[in-house]
């Protein structure tokens, strides 16, 4: 199928990319992020969410949560690269926003096509963010684990590994009945749900674990039709947080080379020596690979959604591999500075390490390309 | 996939559905001969002719050399000649034999030679009548290029060179050679100076060429000897002393980081019948479907599938990295993807072979010369050459230090 | 295994037997307190008090420092410190928390002390009663260690000292420092001399110690500012500008290539009872066979079982690489296996550690403070621990410089 | 259980270390070896077997394929260790013989426990070469696998990848009957027998299959008893193959640090350059942790053979990874020289080659070594 020589980035998408480059340089550098969420150290602290829903408001107000909204819904209706654009120069960022969740939760919204689904989507669209609940207590990314029930008209159970569930306005919950896994829109006000907050190393979102008692549910997705929903949307999901690791990668590659080009020992600039200026160019050749394929994975959606899930998980296998090497990179090279708490790179080290398993890791893609591609083995 | 998606201008529309039309009539069909994997391998006259053959009749077609100007034997349009190797790609077409005139000689020659001499030498270049070879290499200057020693002395209004080149692929072959060598000894890099030389007509008249066996056994390059070969100061490319500045050219180009795309054809496959190239990781399923690995279908173990995927998505990677170079706004520095292409390229083959020798298991012993080996032994044979790539024109640790110098900007490494 | 079958002497036998003995009856068992991972991490001073506890129960019953002379507190017998090792390995001890004091100080005040210091100093730092920590890092002075700026001053037969000193583990529990300095700056190398230096009976008189919190949120290592501190000169170790000789010293002992085997007790199971350490591929095995990795027990993943069996024969080559150090036939140059042991370990470690993220899945997000955790979220923090090891005491990257130049005999980097 | 701290090396097994050593200084110096190998170039030559027999026979004349055999045959009853030093200087020299072969089979018929298997250690203790003809079309490598069937005292079938065919004495045959597999004592000479020469890549040795048509042959072990004794033979096969590679590595190591320490580029030589110095260094690593678990499986045959196997696995795994890279690093720094014919390199980059896939690659022996250590997966 023929495809965009630009991946699909028109001028549209161009202009929205260097308007969030420059909002998060103006808005949200590194000692912003650093000050927000690193100002208590100590290894027991409480569990909390440190973020500025100011500058996320500013966000919804500037209207990129509503760029993947369908306009039959209120959006822009523009298509997943400019949600790869903006979660790229969030994730370069580190920004601590309900951004991502907000965006898979559209994505999986579009895949519903019900009245509900569009009602939850105009909200989004209008500048309420949204996470999805639909991992169980293993960990599972597949859309028909799910440990919530649905009888009754009522949702009971936990959902696991909820991201930024405390920012979230609202929560689209996967839950199984004698009809298979559907999807329920739930207010984390609403009685019988407790969301209880996880103690995660990644500093910059949270996540938790959410307990239904007996709770109302609207339903965006009917039994049965659940599952097929998320499924749809996994290759976008997989863009977003492809694209996250993306940016950070940059900001990690970047940012130790410019200490190695400063930073002198043996009276030599550190990036004198090949055994940092080499693995730093393999750090590029892992950024820009997992960027090419993010970039094309996200077009295929739009442009040749055939192709689309093994495009996304080759996107997701490289830049996860990509998020942990320049992580660790970035540390080893920064020397005893990388190691300490008030240098920003853990920020980044740590978000980095939370993505690479988010939604799967590399070797949990390529077992599932290998039965995409080479077939299921004998 | 296409990248046909990309607005053609009223032009390139014309020519693409032009090259098209004449290569869905035209195609050469299936060799008649045993065609090596690469245009380096070339070894049977036989192969060459036919291959030339096809090279003219491509370039007498208009597709060879679009980007041009008329003068020089191309076809004077703009950015037209990436639309034909579009084209020749989807026609699944032979490759060019004269690949160092293409890739390296021609858009050196038209940046940088003298008129007269680019109208005389390009057009036979562009059709593949001659073949050229490229005198960069020496005993004493391999990735250290400008350690050249071979001399270029001036008498009256002509030069005497003398001097002693290696790994001259084609030179057995070549009419002419684009030639670095040194016109002073004061200055390490100022002291360069760039020629084009005749080979073939001066064999036995100040040229000497011997076939180099590769770790292979086959040949397919050459050393080349200069004594006292006399060439006329006109085939001096730029000044004296701006060697170093013209082999700039040639490399950037040769790096695919040049101004001008090189004409390159192919896609055929070559060797066995119907199947992936062996620089394709889709190659590795197909081999891995038929390999009785250790006893057990190889496609059926998981670590050789983890293996395979990785090596798929590697050059998926690389294949939407050109498509994203194309995109100057996708990319933070113009040079930072080009300059990528050779490093990762000759390593991602080198580790596509290397593979097959563990998806072949035991009978990766075997060498092209038995019957029963996988694939006519081509694996084993394709990773051995490997090297030749991973380590010529800049040793791939070079290009390591050229992307960390020039594109992340850190210090020079000596 | 056990290396018991090398041949003991007599002393060595009956030695080894003393030490099984004493340990069988007297085995600390399990700690009342929380004890990290290692000492490097300690923070907490019940727990430092009770490690101090056992590594004096252990001192007085002639498990430490057994191949120092008596007069400086050691047991005065020869090549006995390895079986005692051997001996608290086997009985799973807990580790000694002066392990600069035993692995780097000792030696160094051994080999270079005044008479006099030796006897005063070692007696204590062996029995673990005094902590020592090691002033070597510096702002400017990393991997580069003879760059430092630390400035000495002689004055009368005293020493002030000025400068400003980073990542000394334990200095805030530490009485004593050995500290390499410069006391002139005409000479990079032979400018540098080296000290033993009050640090607890000198706080506010010269000294201050504060912390540095590592990305982990742990406290463990310091900065320590010098301020016109006193030291009398029977403090300094070997000639004045003999510091960098001496620093050797101490290096070759940290790299485990020293003259002296370092005191070392462990094997105890620190955090989750029962189970192999963080530092082990072993306990790889027990994570994977509990962990629902996305769902599926990851355990039964082949690329997960594959990337498990790697680091378990890693871990058993560097096993056998220490056995056969100990054969001198067996080593074609006598450092080329014990200049390995920091780099691999410490590696390998990473890599260890690493895994863990990709076999826990989504609970690898989990830290230390959650409950639900796995093993309480020792991975993760193991993890980023590493990176203080390979770091630390020459990068890894100097690590291999070391090895290939004074190994392979290849020509220095710089 | 204990274990000799020197793997068993004792003084009688150092001293012929040293000897080996010395003798394949003297006599199979790498330029001869070349000269004997390498003389036709020709990608598209006859098959045949280069070696030097006379050379051959001066090694059994000193006895050192006797020291693997038993005394009561007549063997020197030396530990495996004996055979790794002789294999490891053998594979230094990239010595072309059918030594490995030979060891091969003297471990193989000292599991067979018959009168007719001491016999055949017999004549190797007396200078007799052999071979181990047991593996099938497919290139398994399990002991049940055989591709030759014996009935009515006769064997039939065809047998692959036999190492060294040519050169052999006696040849060494699994076979398959109604009661299982067994193992049987062929003439190469004789009537049935027919040894098709493979053309292969590694210059330093040959390999065949061989057809066997209504072959008289000589019982070793009988039927249900043969696939035990490889089996059983199996880890001291592994240890053969490890120190060939082993000791390959090391020379390909020692020339290329050699190479690097006087090739000079950029006015320096090549290892003053990290980008060359530090792979070296890794190969070296390699080489030792391989050496280091050769010796220690070796010596677990003897003194703990429970952990034999698992041991060997290693070995070979970590030893046929080793192979590959330094080989791979060896032509890569050695530049074009190392790419021509004329080098010595391409002589041990291809035994390096053969070897490492020879009895089961490096992922082979994980996913071996993965069902010994952590169970058959689920």
């Amino acid at each position: 199928m023929a495809r965009s020589g630009n991946f699909g980035f028109g001028d549209d998408e161009m202009m929205l990319r260097d308007s969030a480059r420059k909002f998060f340089a103006d808005h949200c550098s590194a000692d912003k992020v650093h000050a927000l969420v690193a100002h208590d150290a100590n290894i027991h602290r409480d569990i909390g969410s440190n973020w500025d829903k100011a500058l996320w408001q500013q966000i919804t107000g500037l209207g990129w949560t509503a760029i993947c909204v369908p306009e039959s819904a209120g959006g822009v209706g523009m298509p997943v690269v400019a949600a790869v654009a903006i979660a790229e120069e969030a994730g370069k960022a580190a920004f601590p926003s309900p951004l991502i969740a907000t965006f898979n939760a559209t994505f999986v919204l579009r895949e519903c096509g019900t009245d509900a689904a569009t009602r939850a989507l105009a909200n989004i669209a209008s500048g309420s963010s949204a996470t999805l609940a639909m991992t169980n207590a293993k960990g599972s990314w597949e859309a028909s684990d799910t440990d919530v029930r649905f009888g009754n008209e009522k949702l009971n159970g936990t959902a696991w590994y909820v991201q930024d569930a405390q920012k979230a306005d609202s929560i689209i919950v996967s839950a199984v009945s004698a009809d298979g896994i559907g999807l329920y829109l739930v207010d984390p006000t609403a009685r019988g749900v407790e969301i209880i907050p996880d103690g995660i190393i990644d500093l910059t979102r949270d996540q938790a674990h959410i307990s239904f008692k007996d709770v109302d549910a609207m339903e965006l997705a009917p039994p049965g039709a659940g599952d097929e929903a998320i499924r749809r949307a996994m290759p976008a999901i997989l863009c977003m947080v492809s694209a996250d690791m993306v940016g950070a990668g940059e900001w990690l590659l970047q940012t130790t080379v410019e200490y190695a080009r400063t930073r002198v020992q043996f009276d030599r600039p550190l990036g004198f020596f090949q055994a940092v200026k080499h693995p730093l160019v393999n750090v590029m050749l892992e950024v820009d690979r997992a960027k090419s394929l993010t970039y094309s994975a996200a077009c295929a959606i739009d442009e040749d959604p055939g192709q689309a899930l093994r495009e996304a998980r080759m996107a997701k296998s490289a830049a996860s591999d990509m998020a942990v090497f320049s992580a660790s990179r970035a540390v080893q090279f920064h020397g005893g500075i990388g190691f300490t708490w008030e240098c920003f790179v853990h920020i980044y080290f740590k978000r980095q390490m939370h993505n690479h398993v988010l939604y799967g890791d590399g070797k949990y893609q390529r077992t599932k390309l290998a039965d995409l591609i080479v077939g299921e083995a004998a | 996939m296409t990248e046909a998606g990309r607005k053609d201008t009223p032009e390139q529309a014309e020519f693409r559905a032009h090259c098209q039309k004449w290569l869905a009539e035209n195609h050469p069909g299936r060799p008649p001969v045993h065609i090596p994997q690469g245009a380096l391998e070339l070894s049977d006259p036989a192969a060459l002719e036919w291959l030339q053959a096809w090279q003219k009749a491509a370039y007498d077609a208009g597709l060879v050399g679009c980007d041009y100007s008329k003068d020089c034997g191309g076809g004077g349009m703009t950015d037209c000649q990436a639309i034909a190797n579009q084209a020749m790609q989807q026609a699944k077409t032979p490759y060019f034999p004269n690949i160092i005139g293409l890739g390296m000689a021609a858009p050196t020659v038209y940046f940088h030679g003298q008129d007269g001499v680019k109208q005389k030498l390009l057009r036979k270049l562009l059709s593949g009548e001659e073949i050229w070879c490229q005198g960069f290499s020496e005993p004493g200057a391999g990735s250290d290029l400008a350690n050249q020693q071979t001399f270029a002395e001036k008498r009256g209004d002509t030069w005497v060179i003398n001097g002693h080149k290696v790994w001259t692929s084609l030179a057995h072959f070549a009419s002419w050679m684009i030639l670095l060598c040194r016109t002073s000894k004061d200055d390490k890099y100022n002291g360069l100076s760039y020629f084009v030389v005749p080979i073939k007509t001066a064999l036995g008249k100040g040229v000497t060429v011997r076939p180099l066996i590769k770790m292979t056994g086959e040949t397919g390059f050459n050393e080349v000897i200069f004594e006292d070969l006399v060439v006329e100061d006109k085939y001096r490319l730029d000044e004296v002393g701006a060697g170093w500045k013209v082999a700039m050219t040639t490399l950037a180009h040769e790096r695919g980081a040049g101004v001008l795309v090189t004409p390159s054809a192919g896609g055929m496959v070559t060797g066995e019948q119907g199947r992936a190239s062996v620089s394709s990781a889709q190659g590795l399923i197909d081999l891995a479907q038929q390999s009785p690995r250790h006893g057990k279908r190889a496609a059926d173990d998981p670590a050789i599938r983890d293996a395979i995927i990785q090596l798929m998505i590697r050059q998926e990677g690389f294949r939407q990295n050109q498509r994203r170079a194309g995109v100057a706004a996708l990319t933070d520095h113009p040079m930072r993807i080009p300059l990528q292409f050779k490093l990762v390229a000759t390593e991602m083959n080198q580790d596509i072979a290397q593979l097959a020798y563990e998806i072949e298991g035991a009978a990766s012993s075997l060498y092209v010369n038995d019957p029963a080996a996988p694939l006519g032994g081509q694996y084993p044979l394709a990773y051995m050459n490997s090297f030749g790539v991973t380590i010529a024109a800049g040793a791939n640790e070079v290009q390591r230090n050229i992307l960390g110098e020039r594109v992340l900007g850190l210090p020079k490494s000596r």
